[in-house]
């Protein structure tokens, strides 16, 4: 076996630190994360998981047009925005908001996007948070070239770059992490693995004996976690970016995690996949397992575990309130930010549909 | 025997038959499967989900899964392998989930499955059809609505279709299918649920538009979503004392020029309607190629109703967007009439 | 500091100087990078070796390997990077090698450079300049001559300039450099050795068709290698007796109507001139805006003289397939001179 | 070290069978093919070779419009065609001549493209050679597609995939090698890594302990071989078709190599690269190794060395005749193949470039 290989080969078994009972167990390379980071996590985590219920229950009510739910992977989502730092930067994917707002983006201005207002809500610059990306693996690239540029102006930006299973069949995604490689830039892909695109389970997606061997073709550190273990995902993530900080290139982490529901709220997954299935990955809920070790070490009584599902209650009102609220769309936005300054042609336009609007006005009140 | 396959076998029985896009599209692949062993569908999601709007529904529960199969998520690999499969006898159909996510795939479809029969002499033709579910109209978010016509039209080499009705759909998909040329098959998504009649007996030929409702003051030309739109208008603008025909093109190329200079030449008045940008667009040519040759015929200049040139529209704004009604009676109405 | 430096900074000096397009956008590169440093060049072969057409030559000796330097040889990840590159304060200038190699971009292109700033309600711009070397005329075989700029100007975000003369490059690319949205930056490759006079301290702006040739019979509406057609074709005709106008467009979109319709409200006659297939192209978008927008002053339909609706042609054919003056000649000679 | 690691890992060193003086090492997995096969391989590189000057002159002569030389990689180049069998495809790039020749295209044919006649030259199904590719990677998906098929109706076809170093950052590569592992079908991607893409070095292409490596991350075998040893690619590319075809999925086998002329007549090398590093590949020669080899043992005489040297002397006079005997194009030619049936519209524009064609006729003659 060559050296190379011998560094950058991931584990047969992913990095796992709370067995499903919360109990932890050693690991000769990654440490559970000390308490206060831990609970933060759990904090993050009760609050993912209202937001994903509630959005879930919002799509019903309709009150936002679709939900791409991450409930189940909300330790992967909580962990890839905890472990970074105020000038790192997260691209997220349409599946992604809970990690968008763990990133402090406000349920109101991350919801946009899926409520249909607009393209998306937030001010990437403000948050160091990309547009979620809808288009598979095509966010990656642009990862890249953000570390890339932090990297040649001598920042210690690191970058988060997101995305699932599916997206690694991506042209995108091969190009993504082997530009990350040859100019050694300070970037993390995690990839959620949930078992599924779509409908497609993972063995049509790849036949390599785990995503994350996808590595060591690129020459970078490969790795997997159990991705339903929050205190494992923190220190997998955060080992990753302290690496690309210290200048030592790109990772490539897998999570081993699943979508607890279907696809999206249009989706019907009693076509692709039994229910036994689903429910046997009800054992592993990253909420529970790290709860009864927080509880079993004595972080978390009853008291502070309401308080903290109260701050989650909390946010989930702020996000009902928002989505409750009736954002007036103002048809002028579709010729306001396609360029820089505003074109002939398309103020042309605008004046066009304003005249139809104000004629249509003139009928129809 | 499944359900399914009885459900699909009993209803080959009834010849004409009411049923949506989507369901007329499903048996018109079912019925090219069952007819041509070399016929297979692949994509995303279109195996055991039957596809994220139901069009591959069954096809694998019925003829199994080397003949309808998922992929992984690639694009440019869906195609890429459609064009080697055709290369080896196969006639794949391929989905692609989205317009906008037809894009990974575009250096295939331009490069070589427009190209390879011209490269090679006609020694090696590609028999694939690309579907491509493509428009706005359903409240989609980014990425899910685009109107992506132009850039396969502009294309040499590729055949560009694009059904209005549940018989079209059927009869076009066949044609598609049966062609030795690749062609790309647009579906125009807010249509799929909409029904209609069809006679899976009717075969119709790629090349020929239709005239889908007679009229003697002004010509629409229109394809896809944009003709029922444009039908709506001929309603309105005929209880307004204005006789108009509308054209649906269906094969955007290679264009039935000799239809729709006809139409034109009847009326003296054309106006475009498609939902696409307008900018370089399938109605810039058909609007340059009414022009050209019919500029005798002309009373007036030829309008278009399109999309403006912006992205596509959020949910919430894209009834601003899309042609409707009232524009294209504005359009009509801006013909000239002063001097008929 | 090499020989080169000392080559190009004496260059500097003297404002006005004969060069090549390809210096012309040399200089273009080099002095945008001098004047910013977050000007950054990548792509395939710019480094060491200058780019294939030398367009980026010298440009790594002087301003060192972290703003000009090769990347893997991936499309979509150079423009892909890019993005992100002016996401985070960059303005990435990169080279796709030819026309037809860009392809693999397409996605990025599309559903993020050009709706990227859209998407973020202005707070992403996307600042970046994808050069794209196009078009035939140089004996290329396939893959290395396609006109492409319809499937840009098509896109609804980007901004697509193509210049004809040195000057016209060089202003036009420090103008797209300096630009705040997505510009691609289309360069005849037929015109890279031609020279002419470059006042580096001349500017232009994007947006801005000009009048190349006055005249009074006939105005042809063209861009890049096909200006030179059409400037030829207009000595030939005024030798015949007609007086022709030319008009360079130079930015394909946003379109300058306000110059053409001008131009041609004053003749009454045009034709179009352009090297890509015809069909659903920007000289499709050029004839129905003229059509429609000076439509009581035409005396002739609006003619377009472009590539046939087939790929591009190997070689040996290609003269058969580019437009040449006598095709233009032909164009205007069937413009209803009897009714003059 | 997983299991799946140790039997797809590719060796640290490249395989090889001959060493620089001739001299045969022997290796655990990959043995020396027969007298008959070598000395095959050999006719056939020496033809290759011959091809390969001739054509260089002959662009120089202007007779060709462009050269993509593959001089130096004849081993790679033969080889490729010699371990297939008739039923079974190639999928060559423009700088594949050699390896189109050897499957038994002639030089006129397979020349075409290359003198600008037409895009390509000669009937691929007829040989089962795709046309040569010029987009980089993309042929590698039709590849897939071609073996699919097969595999599908049960044939025993196998299909010999072929690119560049530069080529594996594409991510048609990567869709490619991803297809063909998930659907297990019959390919042999074989990379032709000879240092450069044009001017670019390996090192900006990747970060990876080889190029071979890169097939773990798609569950296949990945296998290094030095591709200047015709015995040992007829070795190791044989094995991975037999695995091929006895249904064990495909590989990808990287060639160490080296483009010793600039990239095409229109590059300049001395731009990017130095002088002794190309000297010191003729000491590497796969010719020059071969024929050291077959002599020590005996295979190859003066006489019969001589009688090649004719052989592939008649092919190049061959290949000069054709090159000289001017194909007058037909314009037509544009209009016929675009589709199988000539629609009205290109019709109506062949008509027009006829009238044209006629009326200068009338002028010019
Ligand atoms: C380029 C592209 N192709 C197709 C789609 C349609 N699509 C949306 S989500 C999805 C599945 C993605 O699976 P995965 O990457 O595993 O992410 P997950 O949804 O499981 O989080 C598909 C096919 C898309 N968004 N982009
Ligand atoms: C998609 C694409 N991009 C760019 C090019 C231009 N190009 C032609 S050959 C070449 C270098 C290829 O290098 P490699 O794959 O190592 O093959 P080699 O030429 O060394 O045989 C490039 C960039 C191309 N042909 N296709
Ligand atoms: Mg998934
Ligand atoms: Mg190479």
């Amino acid at each position: 076996m060559t050296a190379i290989a011998e560094t950058l080969l991931p584990r047969e078994q992913p990095v796992s630190l709370l067995d499903a009972d919360g109990v932890v167990h050693a690991d000769d390379a990654y440490e559970r994360p000390d308490d206060e980071a831990l609970l933060g996590a759990y904090r993050a985590l009760v609050t993912g998981r209202r937001v994903n219920d509630q959005c879930y229950a919002l799509v019903r009510q309709g009150r936002l047009a679709v939900y791409p739910s991450s409930h189940g992977q909300e330790a992967c989502q909580v962990a890839a925005s905890l472990v970074l730092s105020d000038q790192d930067w997260l691209f997220p994917t349409y599946r992604d908001s809970v990690a968008v707002m763990t990133r402090g983006v406000s349920p109101a201005e991350a919801l946009v996007l899926l409520r249909g207002d607009w393209h998306s809500g937030y001010d990437p610059q403000r948050y160091r948070v990309a547009p979620q990306a809808t288009p598979l693996a095509t966010q990656l690239l642009h990862a890249v070239g953000v570390a890339h540029a932090a990297k040649l102006r001598g920042e210690p930006t690191v970058v988060m770059a997101l995305c699932g299973d599916g997206a690694t069949s991506e042209g995108d995604f091969h190009e993504a992490l082997n530009f990350a490689a040859v100019f050694r830039v300070p970037v993390v892909f995690l990839v959620q693995n949930n078992e599924f695109a779509i409908s497609v389970p993972l063995s049509r997606q790849t036949a390599a004996a785990s995503l994350a061997h996808k590595a060591i073709g690129y020459g970078i550190r490969g790795q997997r976690v159990d991705g339903n273990d929050v205190a494992a995902v923190l220190s997998v993530v955060g080992d990753a970016v302290d690496r690309a900080r210290a200048g030592e290139g790109p990772s490539l982490i897998e999570a081993h995690t699943y979508r607890m529901q279907a696809h999206t709220n249009a989706d019907d997954d009693t076509r692709y996949r039994g229910r036994d299935e689903v429910a046997a990955w009800v054992a592993r809920d990253p909420l529970v397992r790290v709860r009864t070790h927080l509880q079993a070490v004595g972080l978390l009584d009853e008291e502070l575990d309401a308080e903290i599902a109260d701050a989650a209650e909390e946010t989930a009102a702020q996000l009902r309130a928002a989505m409750n609220t009736e954002v007036e769309p103002d048809p002028e936005d579709l010729f306001r930010y396609v360029f820089a300054e505003r074109p002939p042609h398309l103020e042309r336009q605008w004046q066009q549909l304003r005249d139809e609007l104000e004629r249509n006005e003139g009928i129809e009140r | 025997m499944t359900m399914l396959d009885m459900r699909v076998e009993a209803a080959t029985i009834a010849p004409i038959e009411t049923m949506t896009m989507a369901a007329a599209l499903n048996r018109a692949l079912a019925d090219a499967m069952a007819a041509d062993d070399s016929v297979l569908v692949f994509g995303e999601d279109v195996g055991a989900l039957g596809g994220v709007f139901r069009v591959t529904d069954g096809l694998t529960a019925r003829f199994g899964e080397t003949r309808c199969f998922d992929t992984p998520l690639a694009e440019s690999g869906i195609v890429g392998t459609a064009i080697g499969m055709a290369m080896n006898g196969m006639r794949p159909v391929v989905e692609m989930q989205f317009d906008a996510f037809a894009y990974p795939a575009f250096e295939q479809v331009v490069s070589h499955a427009a190209k390879l029969g011209n490269r090679t002499r006609g020694a090696v033709r590609v028999p694939i059809v690309i579907r491509v579910p493509f428009g706005g109209g359903i409240g989609g978010v980014e990425h899910h609505c685009d109107s992506s016509e132009a850039y396969y039209a502009h294309t040499a080499g590729l055949t560009v279709v694009c059904p209005s009705t549940p018989q079209d759909a059927y009869s076009l998909l066949r044609a598609a299918i049966a062609h030795p040329d690749p062609v790309v098959f647009l579906e125009p998504k807010k249509l799929y649920w909409g029904k209609g009649e069809v006679d899976v007996t009717r075969t119709t030929s790629i090349g020929r538009a239709t005239v889908a409702r007679q009229g003697t003051d002004v010509t629409l030309i229109s394809y896809g979503t944009s003709v029922g739109i444009a039908l709506d208008a001929a309603a309105v603008a005929e209880s307004e004392g204005r006789s108009v025909q509308v054209v649906d093109v269906r094969t955007l190329t290679p264009c039935d020029d000799e239809t729709i200079f006809a139409a034109v030449r009847t009326t003296g008045r054309a106006v475009i309607v498609a939902e696409a940008s307008g900018f370089a667009s399938v109605a810039s040519e058909l609007a340059a190629r009414v022009g050209e040759h019919c500029f005798q015929y002309l009373a007036a200049p030829v309008r278009r109703v399109t999309g403006f040139d912006v992205p596509f529209a959020p949910p919430k704004l894209e009834r601003y967007f899309l042609p409707d009604v009232d524009r294209v009676l504005d359009a009509i109405d801006s013909l000239n009439w002063e001097d008929a």
